[in-house]
């Protein structure tokens, strides 16, 4: 309980104390404790191996409550302001929404935490992860042309975004939920905002009216479970099951596609881009993003048939879809935030499968996916502050001036898809699970066709970088120094990706044999053979007899608008489906 | 272990037209037709300087094509036979003496074979060739360096490397004495 | 084959007045070096469908005169107005040297006039 | 944001070229926007050569070699324009015999060019057969002149062999053949789906570009723009021997396919209409004086008009010889017809315009 | 389609086209324009061959050691360059005295290898008559 | 004995990519290579001087091989089926890469080509493997091997593998991505002498891995398998020297048209017994 209790305040201290501190080099040293320590908590907490559950003192609820009307009246200010209809209006709906609620009396709920097994992987994800993150971040604000109280509030934000994210995985309670949820939605306001200028304050904009959507969508699942049956745990409301209760799951089903960022909401995820790059990373690997599977994992025992099938086609059209999307950008965060909302989509998909594998599978897929995603982010961040590469089109002779940037990349994107890494098992159990599924139901052949599409396509996605960075000539080398924090800070998430590998091996029977006899004769051989390779006679790239170089571009699938839109509006039709499924 | 028996029974041959009228090109596209089958021998047009180990070429050297020839030539793995198809290919042939032209390959790269025929025919290519692969046989895996505009592999750290071998050739090349056909400095330079 | 002398003024539009593409096919530019410094440049055509129908224009012209571009008229003249330009180390408008020459080529090999 | 495009060479030296031409073309993924080429890679500096190093008698010899493929129409168009600057009358039997090579040139020379299209459309097995098949012609253009390629059967004043009985068999025989074969290509090409796929509507030259660009041969018939030389010039008597105009339509390279394989079986009715009529006579006559004024000549090469221009002075050598090829006539619509297709295409679309690089750049 | 499998297929039991040259000799037909050939005691030393070839693959160079042959006056020798000849018969057409002094036969010229100096010989050759 | 056949398999491998340059050369009226030409091919490689472009791309080929070959030795000791054809595609994935790692055209064009035919079987290949869990309820290929031929009830997932063979052996019409005539061997023009030895051996695995699959069809009879694979090899044959080769938009419509259609009927039949 103590544990849980520091793992929810430490990263508050934390923030406040940086706040406070001017010189950078406490500062740092400051932010580096608090991230051990919160490391250290989370691995604690995981290792202490048992659901742990109870009630926060009363005094809290009544502070909770003055912060969720705060922040509502905020958000509606922010919204006037901007001159924002779509803002303000969500705003005044969920204020008189949330009055509604806090009127009624619902039954005391016994707990208001209950950490069990999920929320200790998603609590081991989001402060390593997002520690390693913050670390990293250090180095790049500093580089920012703002303020010194700017920038250490913006450390100090990402600590409390941590400790948000701490807190919405590990109650059990809708309404402090409820405050979390918009807790994470004022953060990535003001983290999205955070460079000021126009393009900034309207991608944060939009970013605010869409995850207001999720608000309205859980003060209506908490209206439907005080009205029906006078409880707001989450636990209670999962063990009902009768018509209300599927209601208000599938209208929390909807919050959680909002903050997925799923097919027709991506467009927040994407504006986020302009924010500073930790900020994008923090919000696609540890934080923000994760709340969508984790919400479908959890509420996923209640699912009736209907709502799992429509749910888990709706992740692998997401999955399909948004890949496919993806493969005609050209801006590198940009790719990297489609697969994003591709991949969230295979694990809402998985997520709502009614089976028990598909829980492992889940939580697999989002531990390496955060931290594939935040090495990847990373990278791109020192693409960006080291060569001021933004676009593919930039990437030039990346190989040949940083290689460990190109290696980070690479593993970056290899341990989304190939074996031995992590989210390759995830991937490929899903398959099997899916296959399994086929007697069931004829939809999951569909299903089943949707992600082996959407795979390649990402693969493909992912290979569309790597032209741009792979690709190197013989000799001449003009290296560029990437400074420390940088460095380490990807070498750590690295380290983690291995590590992950190693604990994987006898999950599911995937023996030592097929894991590391495979990548021992696949890597370990070359790699003898590297330094016979590094002395041999060099030979210029073959040209046809010419000399003059030619260029090389990258490749670009761009989808029409047209179908672009037509999959909104497929992806739109579904989210429907999931809703009156939860009516009927 | 010693394979260089097998190199005559897979030579993989590598086309360029330096300049030639296209009558000896017609002529090797007749070898590989059905009537003659050079893959007969394991022949495979390969198209591409790195998997070759049979150079073939034809037509006098043209100005243009002189660069070309020896960056190709610099492409190739040793070891590696060069065979000069059809009359204008060894000696010039008709063209021998016009003004655009560099009167036989061998001016450029060191040439093993010698292919007469104005055009070569399909028979006279086989028999080229198979007197190219015994050559092929009892050649080194020494390094044969191009005769002209030809620059040093550059060595460093113990790595050679050859990816610019051929150097554009600029107006300070060469004096127009040298560039006429008999003058002795000309053959003198070769030698060395 | 009828020839009709015109000069480098007047060139341009004579041909313009003279060239229907659809009832005339220009077969190419032609130069020959008639004495010291002096090239007749000609351009001819020939009828689609008549037996052995050819029209030249022909113009004297001078080593340091630029030569008229009819490739707004005429786009295939491109080509030989580049080898024309090699050949006999005159100017044409907006036509490039090395179409066929490099730097250490004999220039102009066709020109009787080699400066 | 300015996306990259890729540069994607070909030439000087591609296995799909058989001599060298460079183009580079600036590719969006593999769809060309645009095209740059070098066509000087053969210049050999023929025309000078001819009128500096050779006598005009030897000139026939030297301008068979500007190319392999069509050497025959070079010496021809030669010898023509020399023999209307000199006194004399070249037989009927030699024309006859001039015909007949022509003709059987062309014959091996759009096997060839179809076979090469095949190809380089990655059909290994059409391509082998049409060789196969070709190699039939060849032997008899070796029976009549002596050589495979490079004839030397035209002189000025006639011809250097003449034909036996013995020959005119197996020319007969070698035609039936040859008909018959053709006939199997032309059910192939226009069926076979995958050909379809890759020759319909791919690599087109529109009848407007074809005559704006003065595009000539099978190229400009292929698009519906009649013009032949065959047919529009009486030094030789094409009008006895059954010539017929074919236009295809569309200007694909489904069309330039079809447009060959029926010229070759006119040039197969047309052999056997001159060994039919062939008339009887010397083969070669004695030509007097030296050549002087200026002759302008053009001759259906396989490839489109042939153009000879030659002025001489009276003197040994002639003091101009221009020639006037048919790929250097019709580079400007090649690019023009790359522009827009995918690079996948490329290399049969420019096997299917049967380019020669070195009669272009002589 | 259908055409070209049948076609594939029947091939594909039916022997080859493939003549197995060398292993088999292929024939050569008459009056193949092979190697030029000359016969020293018949020439008359016109030099008419040397001037009609149009790539002068034909010499006559000053010699020390000159034939016996009463002709040859200026004491020259004959020397031909198969790899420079183009096999067009010029020189036997400008021959007085063709197919005794100088016939075109119907042997295929020799292949020539590094040690044979082919073009560098020539150049020799060409010095030689140069000066 | 396991272990034999893996290690015979690119020998093997070999053999019948020389049987096939017999066969080719026959079907096209021509006398072809000798048998062991693959194998005088390999030493003359062998025997090559090394150059190469860089080390990146050597490593990624031979990476190529090595995974290719795992993934040959796991059908063969009869492991998870599922599980070789992600293995098979990692292989195919270091081609790729290493098609990416030089700065080189072709090379390039060559890569996205692969990538892109990978995208118009990958789904068929595991369809396919979805067919045989459905009729039996395990992936394993060494209990395939002991059950009946499924052939009669998967024949249409047959027909959707018979799509991907010529992609993978580049055969005609659907060999984009090695294309010759057009970017002068794909993935493979940078590579020389041994280097280039893995590649070429690589396709020779290739040959085992496609035809191990097609005999996964016959069961436990020897006598189908033996039959399948001959027929398939003729036909693929035939196919290969009657057709041109088709553009990658084609490609891609042709195999993923048909074969999802095909595998999507076939896995409703077997999964509702229709
Ligand atoms: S040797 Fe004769 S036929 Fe052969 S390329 Fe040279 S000129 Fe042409
Ligand atoms: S440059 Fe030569 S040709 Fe021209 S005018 Fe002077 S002397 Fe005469
Ligand atoms: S023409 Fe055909 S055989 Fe010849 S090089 Fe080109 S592709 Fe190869
Ligand atoms: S004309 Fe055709 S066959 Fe001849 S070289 Fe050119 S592309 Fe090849
Ligand atoms: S294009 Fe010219 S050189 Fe080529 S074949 Fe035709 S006439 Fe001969
Ligand atoms: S055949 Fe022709 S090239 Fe040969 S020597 Fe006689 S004239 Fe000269
Ligand atoms: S032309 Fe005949 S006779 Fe005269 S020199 Fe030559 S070989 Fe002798
Ligand atoms: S592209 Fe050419 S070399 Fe490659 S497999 Fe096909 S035919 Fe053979």
């Amino acid at each position: 309980m103590s544990l849980i209790a520091l793992l929810l305040t430490l990263p508050l201290a934390g923030a406040a104390i940086i706040l406070l501190v001017r010189a950078v080099r406490v500062r740092d040293l400051l932010a580096f404790l608090t991230v051990v320590i919160l490391v250290a908590l989370s691995i604690a907490q995981y290792t202490g191996g048992m659901t742990v559950r109870f009630a926060l003192p009363h005094s809290l609820h009544t502070i909770f409550m003055a912060a969720d009307i705060l922040l509502l009246l905020f958000f509606l200010w922010r919204g006037m302001h901007e001159e924002s209809r779509p803002v303000a209006l969500l705003a005044l709906l969920q204020l008189l929404l949330y009055l509604y609620v806090s009127g009624t009396d619902p039954q005391a709920h016994p707990f208001d935490i209950e950490v069990g097994y999920i929320s200790r992987i998603m609590l081991l994800v989001i402060n390593i992860v997002g520690g390693i993150i913050i670390l990293y971040a250090l180095e790049y604000i500093e580089s920012e042309e703002m303020e010194r109280m700017k920038k250490n509030g913006f450390i100090a934000l990402l600590f409390f975004f941590l400790s948000v994210m701490n807190l919405i995985v590990t109650t059990d309670n809708l309404e402090i939920f409820f405050l979390a949820f918009e807790l994470t939605t004022l953060l990535s306001y003001l983290l999205i905002r955070y460079r000021g200028d126009e393009l900034a304050r309207a991608n944060a904009i939009r970013a605010l009216w869409m995850n207001q959507i999720g608000g309205v969508a859980i003060l209506a699942a908490m209206i439907i479970s005080v009205k029906s049956y006078h409880t707001l745990s989450f636990d209670a409301l999962l063990t009902f099951g009768s018509s209300w209760g599927v209601a208000a799951i599938a209208v929390l089903i909807i919050a959680a596609f909002v903050k997925g960022a799923s097919l027709p909401f991506e467009k927040w995820l994407l504006g986020a881009m302009v924010a500073p790059t930790p900020v994008s990373a923090i919000l696609h690997s540890a934080t923000m993003v994760k709340i969508a599977p984790y919400i479908i994992l959890k509420l996923a025992p209640a699912f009736t048939p209907f709502l799992s099938h429509t749910v888990t086609l709706f992740g692998s059209f997401v999955f399909m879809t948004a890949s496919v999307m993806a493969l005609g950008r050209d801006y590198f965060k940009e790719i990297l935030g489609l697969s994003t909302v591709a991949l969230l989509g295979l694990m809402m998909a998985m997520a709502a499968i009614d089976a028990t594998e598909s829980v492992q599978i889940v939580l697999v897929l989002i531990v390496f996916h955060a931290i594939s995603k935040a090495l990847l982010f990373l990278q791109a961040g020192i693409l960006e502050k080291s060569f001021h590469f933004k676009y593919l089109s930039d990437f030039e002779y990346l190989y040949e001036r940083s290689p460990m940037s190109v290696w980070m990349i690479v593993i970056g994107f290899a341990s989304l898809t190939l074996p031995p890494f992590g989210a390759f098992w995830g991937k490929f159990f899903s398959l099997e699970l899916l296959i399994s599924m086929i007697s069931q139901s004829p939809l999951y052949i569909l299903v089943l066709v949707f992600i082996t599409l959407g795979s390649v396509f990402l693969t493909l996605l992912y290979f569309k970088v790597l032209t741009r960075v792979l690709s190197h000539s013989t000799g001449k080398t003009e290296k560029v120094a990437i400074p420390a924090l940088f460095r380490y800070s990807s070498y750590a998430l690295f380290g983690l990706l291995t590590v992950g590998i190693l604990l994987m091996s006898g999950w599911n029977g995937v023996g030592v044999f097929e894991l590391l006899l495979p990548a021992l004769l696949i890597f370990v051989i070359p790699l003898l053979l590297r330094w016979q390779l590094r002395s041999s006679e060099r030979v210029g790239e073959y040209r046809c007899g010419e000399k003059d170089e030619a260029e090389i571009g990258a490749y670009y699938f761009a989808l029409p608008e047209a179908q672009v839109r037509r999959a909104h509006y497929a992806a739109a039709a579904l989210i429907a489906l999931v809703l009156l499924g939860g009516m009927l | 272990m010693d394979f260089s028996r097998y190199r005559k029974r897979s030579p993989w041959i590598l086309h360029y037209n330096a300049g030639s009228c296209n009558g000896c090109d017609i002529e090797i596209l007749a070898a590989l037709s059905p009537r003659y089958d050079l893959e007969r021998f394991g022949v495979l047009n390969s198209g591409n300087p790195k998997q070759s180990d049979i150079f073939l070429v034809t037509g006098p050297v043209t100005y243009r094509s002189r660069e070309r020839l020896v960056e190709l030539y610099n492409q190739m793995p040793e070891p590696k036979v060069v065979i000069a198809l059809g009359s204008c290919t060894c000696t010039g042939g008709v063209f021998r003496g016009m003004y655009n032209v560099e009167d036989g390959i061998d001016r450029y790269i060191p040439v093993d074979v010698y292919i007469p025929g104005c055009a070569a025919s399909p028979e006279l290519i086989i028999d080229g060739v198979v007197q190219a692969l015994d050559i092929l046989e009892k050649k080194t895996k020494e390094r044969e360096n191009a005769k002209r505009l030809y620059s040093e592999p550059t060595t460093e750290n113990g790595i050679t490397d050859r990816s610019n071998s051929a150097q554009k050739i600029g107006t300070g090349g060469f004096s127009p004495e040298e560039m006429k056909p008999n003058s002795p400095e000309r053959r003198e330079n070769e030698e060395d | 084959m009828k020839k009709i002398e015109t000069t480098l003024e007047s060139v341009v539009s004579d041909l313009t007045a003279f060239y229907d593409y659809k009832v005339w096919e220009f077969l190419t530019l032609n130069g020959v070096a008639i004495d010291e410094g002096t090239t007749e440049i000609q351009w001819i055509f020939s009828r689609y469908g008549a037996i052995d129908d050819v029209v030249i224009y022909y113009a004297p012209v001078k080593n340091s005169e630029t030569v008229p571009s009819v490739v707004d008229l005429i786009p295939s003249a491109i080509i030989s107005q580049r080898e024309i330009v090699d050949m006999f180390g005159i100017t044409v408008e907006n036509s490039e040297k090395g179409l066929y020459l490099d730097e250490d080529s004999l220039s102009a090999p066709l020109a009787t006039c080699r400066i | 944001m300015g996306r990259k495009i890729i540069d994607i060479p070909l030439g000087s030296q591609h296995i799909s070229l058989l001599e060298p031409i460079k183009f580079r073309f600036a590719c969006e993924n593999e769809k060309i926007v645009d095209v740059s080429s070098d066509v000087g890679f053969v210049h050999r500096g023929i025309e000078k050569a001819c009128t500096t190093k050779f006598a005009y008698d030897a000139v026939p010899y030297v301008v068979a070699r500007i190319c392999g493929l069509c050497a025959i129409t070079h010496s021809l168009a030669y010898t023509t324009a020399a023999e209307s600057l000199l006194e004399g009358v070249v037989t009927r039997r030699a024309k006859y015999l001039r015909m007949l090579l022509v003709e059987l040139d062309r014959i091996h020379s759009h096997m060839l060019c179809l076979s090469h299209t095949a190809e380089n459309a990655g059909f290994e097995a059409m391509f082998m057969r049409i060789m196969g098949d070709r190699e039939s012609v060849m032997d008899i253009q070796e029976r009549i002149t002596g050589n495979r390629v490079q004839f030397d059967y035209v002189s000025i004043g006639g011809v250097n062999r003449d034909i036996t009985t013995d020959i005119e068999k197996e020319i007969r025989k070698t035609l039936a053949f040859i008909r018959e074969k053709t006939h199997g290509y032309l059910e192939e090409f226009t069926t076979n789906w995958s050909l379809s796929l890759k020759f319909k509507g791919v690599g087109v030259l529109t009848l407007d570009e074809a005559y704006r660009y003065n595009a000539i041969g099978p190229l400009a018939r292929a698009a519906g723009l009649a013009t032949d030389v065959r047919s529009e010039t009486d030094y030789l008597p094409y009008n006895e021997i059954g010539y017929e105009m074919r236009v295809g339509e569309g200007g694909d390279i489904y069309s330039r396919n079809i447009v060959r394989l029926f010229e070759i079986l006119n040039s197969i009715t047309m052999c056997e209409n001159i060994l039919g009529g062939l008339p009887e006579g010397e083969i070669q006559t004695k030509m007097k004086g030296k050549p002087t004024g200026e002759a302008l000549v053009r001759l259906e090469a396989p490839r489109g008009e042939l153009m000879y221009y030659i002025r001489g002075e009276g003197k040994a050598m002639l003091s101009r010889v221009r020639i006037k090829t048919p790929t250097f006539a019709s580079i400007p619509a090649f690019i023009e017809v790359f522009k827009g297709s995918e690079y996948a295409d490329a290399p049969a679309i420019l096997a299917s315009f049967d380019p020669c690089m070195s009669c272009t750049a002589k | 389609m259908w055409y070209s499998v049948k076609k594939a297929f029947t091939n594909l039991l039916s022997p080859p086209q493939t003549i197995d040259y060398p292993a088999t000799p292929i024939k050569r037909v008459e009056r193949y324009r092979g190697l030029i050939e000359y016969g020293e005691e018949h020439c008359i030393y016109c030099l008419k061959c040397e001037k009609a070839c149009p790539p002068g693959a034909i010499l006559f160079t000053h010699t020390d050691t000159p034939t016996e042959n009463p002709k040859n006056k200026k004491s020259l020798a004959y020397d031909y360059n198969p790899h420079l000849c183009i096999y067009c018969g010029e020189c036997v057409r400008a021959c007085p005295k063709p197919n005794e002094a100088l016939w075109q036969s119907e042997k295929k010229p020799g292949i020539g290898v590094k040690e044979d100096r082919v073009n560098e010989r020539w150049f020799e050759v060409e010095g030689r008559k140069g000066s | 004995m396991n272990t034999v056949w893996i290690i015979l398999a690119p020998l093997i491998g070999g053999l019948l990519y020389g049987v096939e340059r017999i066969v080719r050369a026959r079907m096209q009226g021509r006398k072809g290579p000798p048998l062991l030409q693959p194998f005088y091919d390999m030493f003359k490689l062998l025997d090559k001087r090394p150059l190469l472009v860089n080390p990146a791309h050597v490593l990624l080929g031979i990476m190529h091989f090595i995974t290719l070959w795992i993934a040959v030795g796991l059908i063969i000791t009869g492991t998870n089926l599922l599980f070789v054809i992600f293995v098979h595609l990692l292989a195919s994935i270091f081609l790729v890469a290493s098609g990416f790692s030089v700065r080189s055209v072709y090379s390039h064009i060559g890569a996205n080509r692969e990538l892109l035919t990978m995208v118009a079987y990958e789904p068929l290949l595991i369809l396919i493997a979805a067919g045989f869990y459905l009729k039996n309820g395990y992936f394993s290929i060494e209990l395939i091997h002991e059950g009946e031929p499924l052939l009669g009830s998967l024949w249409m997932l047959f027909g959707a593998l018979l799509l991907v063979i010529p992609i993978k052996l580049k055969k005609s019409p659907f060999d984009a991505a090695e294309a010759h005539q057009e970017i002068v061997g794909g993935v493979e023009v940078e590579y020389s002498g041994v280097y280039f030895e893995f590649l070429y051996m690589a396709k020779w695995l290739e040959y085992i891995f496609v035809y191990l699959l097609v005999i996964l069809f016959a069961g436990n009879s020897v006598m189908m398998a033996i039959v399948l694979v001959s027929s398939v090899f003729l036909l693929v044959n035939l196919v290969d020297n009657a057709t041109a080769r088709v553009r990658i938009p084609h490609l891609i419509a042709i195999t993923l048209g048909i074969g999802l259609t095909l595998s999507i009927l076939n896995l409703i039949g077997v999964g509702y017994g229709l």
